[in-house]
């Protein structure tokens, strides 16, 4: 490990920063999916820096990472299919302008 | 070799500075195709810190996977839904200037919070090397049920994302 | 078969020729300078060697092409810059770079600028891991063959980037069919490669090369029933990567004009055709390495075994595109979804059997598997042929 | 005695094709007249061995209960006497050359397999007329029969004059028919019975009980308004002429062999009753007598090929009518045979002709033989046939009812009679002359022979014309007047020389007049119509029947119509608006009392909870990065609350 | 049938037309190309390109009288003649210049067809070039006159039968005009 574990770990708290910053205020939900990749990105750094230097099975946090690709990827085939058939039916892909259950 | 560890320290920091850059630039650009090629650059980014942290494998996964499926896919939702992105159009909502606050609020405590906190860093587990034999084992042995459990999921998650975005049969016909 | 031992020192002396040419050069650095540009000169010297590469490979691909292709439809083909036209790609180099770069008005400009430039890198990157002859891989990774598919993965951005940026309804389509193209056939070719590591029980290039080894008894792989469907169903997988004939859909020029770079033009249509024949040289290197048995051979030195196999490879994609007509999108399609891909499924179960059944009994089965099953695909595949589409607008 | 089912089967096999043709006609397309005839083939296969052997002296009945009327029980069931089974006969043949024929003619017509289910239909409705035992299910087919007039009148209802024609076919017949089941119901109450064995045996065997003779007079008389009606006699026969707006086939088959000659059979089915109410056979014979003479009248000047066979028709019906009034069973029926072969043979040349030509006024055709030889050549023998040429059938049978008027001692009637078979002979062959001589008048029609689909039949029923007379001939000794009389007596006659004499000299006549008129002095047809020009016009307006049928009836119901209609909607609707009006007055009231007072609580309900949670809805903004944004919030205040003692 | 076949089938024939290229006869699979300016084809006879005029034994015995019926043919208009003045102020009946614009002549050969002096033909020469459109294509009539000798040897049919059309034409003129010179007597 040539960097102190500290500077990962902020790296990553500023990538999970950005990436909320993008969930929160994007109205493109195709750009909200992508900033939750960011945000699952931070989390799988954080893992395997975690795992690199301190765990005594170093194998784990790895492990646990690849799961979590593998999950963002199903999120992301589920997130895109919603919306693709969200813009088929509403022909938006805006947040706010899918409020049909608000209220 | 003092040097060349220099030389891998500054490449390090220098990638995760490009990496911040492009991660900004996915939040805040407006087109969003150009949100989604920042997204690919910030993807491989990480794929290279993942090597310096000597993950190679998990590196290649990542690439494999996000760059070469979900940014796929991702661009290709992009273009289907293309022709909303106006320049006119607002990209973000109103609400930024309160999340930008609260998020700094955050950064800055948490960022305080991992400065302090003494991490347990111990010598043994910085000198272990994972190899993709060990980590296949891993998989097939103590996480083998997880790991089918994620097959599971990946494949209900194919069928459901293709009846999702699958045309209704009873919309075809000649329009 | 053994040699007789000076014939052998020969050998490994011509063998190692560049390899010790390098090593006497560090050497040499070593002695005047500190270590850590030895390392440095290292990296150089072989980065040096691969971008140097790349390009000549390239350029001589086409003119390879033209030639092979010239040939099989009764022409010469190139034969007029230099012997043979052997500075045929020279002269279409500087005609490439003195071309005048159209930019479309409503272009992406960055983007479309990005675009060639990015896509040589990943066809760049994979030279990598190519082992060209022994003790002749770049950096011998322990991934290598996972790092060679992931990285040419990410070609897909690039075109997209080419495609989207040009706005340009060609380039659209040419874009939107390779990345379907190459996300269909990358899962055959991923698993086809499978049962290789399974044998090799690594993952790295060199080990797998390694594992092939023999003199004149051919250890290769693709003599084993799983190694030569495996190897069928890489090197067609290998030839829709790449884009070429008769998988050449994303370019087809009576459909599309040229595909993803319709807008492209001089220096950046280059950087485009350089990394497709670039990405053919190495998938036909891969292809080499994993079932041809790399750089194995007698007689003669290893890299000219291995850049022998290697272009006899592509020169079988050559005489691919002076033969074979287009596929439809549908068909190709299906073929990769509904005949490769159970294909190698089955293969995988095969190749993991192998290990447990005496040999005789091994080819027995293999044998008898891989014919039921491609009867049964074949069949499949013809009993759900789509129907006749009609088309209520066209007439 | 046979089983049941074959007989049975003989209408159902048409029904059946009917019900898959009228259900899967569209899938079937073509296909359609491949069922319809084959099961009309199949009918007729079934029935001809029967036919045989009841030819042969068999006799076959069968009849099943179907319901309880009182006391009394309504039964149906099939008889085969030798009546029924000649109609079989003839209906099930012609039936199926002429579908055979149809399959041709109507080629690429768009409601193709519609036309074939209704004529399976109506084959259906007419086989089980023939085999009925009883008025009443006779009755029921023979309106079905109606219905399926109606339908293949109209069947090309885009045409107005097709939509009018069924129209006025239905209703003109309708009248008739209310005649008809008020005679048969008068049946019922004199007799107690509607089956025809029993009724026979009820009335010929009077001795024990008393028979009321006034009321069987007035069933026979209201039975032979159903004649008048189906079988179109005078005054009732003005639907037919304008029932040939219907393909040609339908008319062939319905409007000139089976249908309109049902209304024969029935006064040969009820041959008994007639015999026994002896005051009704005057009115048959007058009435077949103008029918058949003035029929023939207006088919001289008539233009139209169709027409002019339409009245042939009513003609020739006239005669089968008189015969019957006369007693003459076996003449009637036997001319009911013959006239049923030559005249769908010449419905089907003219068809054919229409079909070469795509013409109808015979001024425009001519010279059409050697462009149409078959069709001309089975025309002329079925108009030789028609005019009573002495080996054809028409002779023989012609040839018997006017023995039966001559040898009854009707001499007027035998004139008058007399005097038609020269007309009809005569406008025969001005239709011959006109269509088939002569040269082409007008260049534009371009004839061609129809195929062979359609000149098969015509060649088949062209045979059946020539042979079908010889077993009423003297060359079979009279086999089928005996044969008819075997099943109920009637008076036999010797066969006159004399009248066959008069006879042929009439038709010969008749033809060589033609000949001279219409090929030889062509200026005699307009003199002669100008010097009797109120007789031509008389004849060639149809005797002004249908004007005078307008201005005395129709018009006189629509006034009542008018009067009723006025009554209908100030009355009537004043009283059921006045009804509404008053309901709705109430319902106001109730409405105001509902919206104000009800409704009012339930309003209050609910704003009331509106206003309270008007306040708490503020955070449901529906965005759920809002949701999001308020998540952060709290983690950063659980961060400052936990992290403030760092 | 088995699937594939058709491919391998395919395949074989381009293998086949790949390896006989090297050594077979163009005529029997071999490579057909010629390579052009240092091989040729064999000229063909009925090639045609610009015309030339022929003329008879010298270049001043031209066969053209400038009638001027192929300038007035001519579809683009790409002839141009002057007959020539003789020094008596007469008519020469032949051209003074004649020149074709081969910067407009679409080679049809109408001037061919249509002469009737068998003076003008089409020729075999296609390597015309010029570097100046304006001047340099507009050929004069000495880059246009060629000897009957080189007709003969382009297009020998041809050549060699407006060659007896021509001396038949002249031994009839010569004939008649035998007959029609009056008998040669004694002049007085």
């Amino acid at each position: 490990m040539i960097i102190p574990l500290q500077h990962i770990l902020i790296f990553s708290l500023l990538l999970f920063a950005t990436g909320l910053y993008g969930v929160l205020v994007r109205r493109n939900i195709i750009g909200i999916l992508i900033s939750i990749e960011l945000m699952l990105n931070a989390a799988n750094l954080n893992l395997i820096a975690f795992s690199k230097s301190t765990s005594l099975a170093p194998e784990t946090g790895q492990i646990f990472a690849i799961f979590v690709i593998a999950i963002a990827a199903t999120a992301a085939a589920v997130g895109l299919a919603i919306v693709l058939a969200l813009y088929r039916v509403r022909k938006t892909v805006y947040t706010d302008e899918v409020n049909l259950l608000k209220w | 070799m003092e040097i060349l560890e220099l030389f891998s320290k500054i490449g390090i920091y220098a990638t995760m500075a490009l990496v911040l850059v492009f991660a900004l630039g996915v939040v805040a650009l407006r087109n969003l195709f150009h949100c989604a090629l920042c997204l690919a650059a910030v993807l491989i980014g990480t794929a290279m810190i993942y090597v310096a942290l000597h993950a190679e494998f998990l590196a290649a996964v990542q690439i494999l996977v996000y760059v070469g499926a979900v940014m796929t896919l991702v661009i290709f939702v992009i273009m289907l839904t293309e022709h909303l992105g106006g320049k006119t159009i607002r990209q973000t909502n109103r609400q930024s200037p309160a999340a930008i606050i609260g998020l700094s609020g955050i950064v800055v405590l948490l960022g305080t919070l991992l400065m302090k906190t003494p991490w347990p860093v111990t010598a043994k587990a910085l000198d272990a090397k994972v190899s993709v034999m060990s980590l296949g084992k891993a998989l097939m042995g103590t996480y083998a049920f997880p790991f089918e459990v994620i097959s599971v999921i990946l494949i209900a998650c194919l069928i459901g994302a293709i009846v999702i975005a699958k045309k209704d049969v009873s919309e075809k016909g000649p329009s | 078969m053994s040699m007789p031992p000076f014939l052998r020192d020969i050998e490994f002396a011509v063998d190692l020729s560049l390899v010790n040419a390098k090593g006497w050069c560090l050497d040499l650095l070593g002695h005047f300078l500190p270590d850590w540009t030895v390392v440095l000169a290292s990296i150089v010297i072989s980065g040096v060697a691969i971008l140097a590469l790349g390009p000549l490979v390239m350029m001589y691909l086409t003119l390879l092409e033209r030639k092979v292709i010239g040939r099989i439809q009764n022409r010469y083909g190139p034969n007029r810059v230099g012997k043979w036209g052997l500075l045929q790609p020279i002269a279409d180099g500087i005609k490439m770079f003195t071309k005048e770069d159209i930019v479309p008005a409503q272009a992406d400009k960055i983007v479309h600028f990005l675009a060639p430039v990015v896509i040589v890198v990943p066809a760049l990157m994979v030279f990598l891991v190519v082992p060209f002859g022994e003790r002749m891989t770049a950096v011998n990774l322990n991934i290598g063959l996972l790092y060679f598919i992931a990285v040419s993965s990410i070609t897909t951005i690039p075109i997209f980037m080419g495609s989207w940026a040009s706005r340009n309804k060609y380039s659209l389509l040419g874009g939107m069919r390779t990345a379907a193209q190459m996300i269909s056939y990358e899962i055959p070719m991923t698993l086809s490669v499978v049962p290789v590591i399974m044998m090799s029980q690594s993952l790295s290039t060199n080990t797998i090369v390694m594992t092939q080894v023999g003199d004149l008894d051919l250890h290769w792989f693709i003599f084993t029933p799983w190694g030569l469907v495996g190897f069928l169903i890489y090197f067609l997988c290998a030839v829709a990567e790449c884009n070429r004939p008769p998988f050449d859909l994303p370019e087809a020029e009576s459909e599309l004009v040229a595909g993803f770079h319709t807008e492209y033009s001089g220096m950046k249509f280059a950087l485009f055709y350089m990394a497709e024949y670039m990405n053919a040289f190495t998938l036909c290197g891969i292809a080499t390495t994993l079932f041809l048995g790399g750089w194995q051979g007698p007689f003669f030195p290893s890299w000219l075994w291995f850049f022998g196999k290697t272009f006899a490879l592509i020169c079988v994609m050559i005489w691919f595109r002076g033969t074979l007509p287009r596929f439809r999108v549908d068909q190709l399609m299906g073929f990769a979804w509904k005949f490769l891909l159970p294909l190698t499924l089955i293969n995988i179960p095969v190749a993991a059997l192998w290990f447990f059944v005496p040999e005789r009994l091994a080819w027995l089965y293999s044998i008898a598997i891989f014919a039921v099953s491609f009867w049964g695909l074949v069949k499949l595949n013809c009993a759900f042929v789509p129907e006749k589409r009609i088309y209520p607008l066209a007439d | 005695m046979v089983a049941p089912i074959p007989v049975a089967l003989i209408p159902l096999l048409p029904f059946a094709a009917f019900a898959v043709n009228i259900l899967a006609g569209r899938w079937l397309k073509h296909r359609a007249a491949w069922l319809s005839v084959a099961t009309s083939t199949l009918a007729c296969a079934l029935a001809i061995p029967l036919c045989w052997q009841v030819f042969r002296g068999a006799h076959f009945a069968h009849q099943a209960t179907w319901l309880m009327l009182g006391e009394v029980p309504l039964q149906f069931g099939y008889l085969l006497d030798p009546l029924s089974s000649t109609l079989l006969f003839m209906v099930t043949i012609v039936g199926t050359l002429i579908q055979v024929y149809a399959m041709g003619y109507m080629r690429g017509d768009p409601r193709y397999s519609r036309f074939f289910a209704y004529v399976s239909l109506f084959m259906a409705a007419m086989l089980t007329v023939v085999i009925s035992n009883n008025y009443l299910l006779f009755f029921m087919a023979w309106e079905i029969m109606g219905l399926c007039s109606y339908l293949l009148i109209g069947f090309y209802f885009e045409k107005d004059s097709a939509a009018n024609a069924c129209k006025k076919a239905f209703l003109t017949t309708r009248v008739g028919d209310i005649g008809f089941l008020i005679g048969f119901l008068t049946l019922f109450a004199a007799i107690g019975t509607l089956n025809f064995s029993e009724m026979n045996s009820i009335i010929s065997g009077a001795g024990a009980t008393p028979l009321n003779t006034t009321l069987l007079s007035f069933a026979a008389f209201f039975i032979f308004c159903g004649t008048i009606g189906k079988s179109a006699q005078f005054p009732l026969h003005v639907w037919l002429p304008d029932a040939m707006e219907g393909p040609t086939p339908v008319s062939a088959l319905i409007h000139a062999a089976t249908m309109v000659a049902a209304g024969v059979f029935l006064v040969a089915r009820s041959f008994t009753l007639f015999a026994a109410a002896p005051n009704v056979l005057p009115v048959v014979t007058a009435i077949g007598t103008i029918t058949a003479f003035g029929a023939a009248f207006i088919a001289l000047t008539q233009h139209d090929i169709k027409r002019v066979l339409a009245y042939s028709t009513i003609s020739q019906l006239g005669y089968m009518v008189t015969a019957l009034g006369l007693s003459g069973l076996g003449a009637g029926t036997f001319h009911l045979i013959t006239h049923a072969f030559f005249k769908a043979l010449l419905f089907l040349g003219a068809g054919s002709v229409i079909h070469g030509t795509h013409v109808q006024d015979i001024r425009e055709m001519g010279g059409l033989f050697k462009k149409m030889p078959s069709t001309a050549v089975t025309f002329i023998i079925a108009s030789l046939a028609l005019a009573g040429i002495p080996p054809l059938s028409g002779f023989w049978s012609k040839d018997e009812i006017l023995l039966t008027a001559f040898a009854s001692g009707h001499t007027f009637v035998f004139g008058v009679l007399l005097l038609t078979a020269f007309m009809t002979a005569f406008y025969m062959f001005r239709l011959i002359f006109l269509t088939f001589f002569g040269e082409a008048r007008n260049p534009k029609v371009h004839a061609h022979e129809s195929p062979a689909l359609m000149t098969l039949p015509l060649w088949a029923l062209a045979v059946g014309s020539v042979v079908i007379g010889i077993p009423g001939s003297p060359f079979m000794h009279h086999w089928f007047q005996k044969f008819m009389a075997h099943a109920s007596h009637y008076p036999e006659y010797e066969p006159s020389l004399f009248v066959m004499a008069c006879s042929i000299a009439a038709a010969v006549a008749g033809i060589l007049l033609a000949g001279v008129v219409y090929l030889k002095q062509k200026h005699w047809a307009e003199n002669t119509a100008k010097a009797f020009r109120p007789l031509y016009l008389l004849s060639f307006n149809k005797f002004y029947i249908d004007e005078l049928y307008s201005a005395y009836i129709v018009k006189p119901f629509h006034a009542i119509g008018r009067i009723l209609f006025g009554f209908d909607e100030t009355v009537v609707d004043g009283a059921v608006n006045g009804t509404g009006y008053a309901t709705m007055l109430l319902s106001r009231i109730k409405n105001w009392i509902d919206i104000h007072i009800v409704d009012g609580f339930v309003n209050f309900t609910g704003a009331f909870a509106y206003f309270l949670n008007s306040f708490t809805k503020r955070l449901q903004t529906g965005f759920i990065q809002n949701y999001l944004l308020i998540v952060v919030a709290a983690v950063l205040a659980f961060l400052i609350f936990e992290l403030k003692s760092i | 049938m088995i699937f594939g076949t058709g491919i391998l089938k395919g395949l074989f024939v381009t293998l086949k037309n790949f390896v006989t290229s090297y050594f077979r006869k163009p005529d029997n699979g071999g490579i057909f190309t010629v390579q052009y300016p240092e091989e040729r084809d064999k000229a063909i006879e009925a090639f045609r390109n610009f015309p030339f005029l022929a003329y008879d034994g010298t270049p001043d015995k031209v066969r053209c009288v400038a009638c001027g019926i192929c300038e007035r043919e001519c579809p683009p208009k790409c002839i141009h003649i002057v007959m020539e003045i003789d020094p008596l102020g007469k008519p020469a009946r032949r051209p003074s210049v004649f020149e074709i614009d081969h910067g407009l002549c679409m080679n049809c050969g109408m001037c061919e067809d249509v002469c009737p002096f068998d003076s003008i033909y089409m020729d075999h020469a296609f390597e015309v070039t010029a570097a100046d459109r304006g001047k340099e294509l507009v050929r004069p009539k000495e880059a246009l006159l060629k000897s009957n000798d080189y007709f003969l040897k382009i297009r020998p049919g041809t050549a060699t039968l407006v060659d007896q059309k021509r001396r038949a034409a002249e031994e009839k003129k010569k004939l008649s005009r035998a007959a029609t010179l009056p008998p040669q007597g004694p002049v007085s």
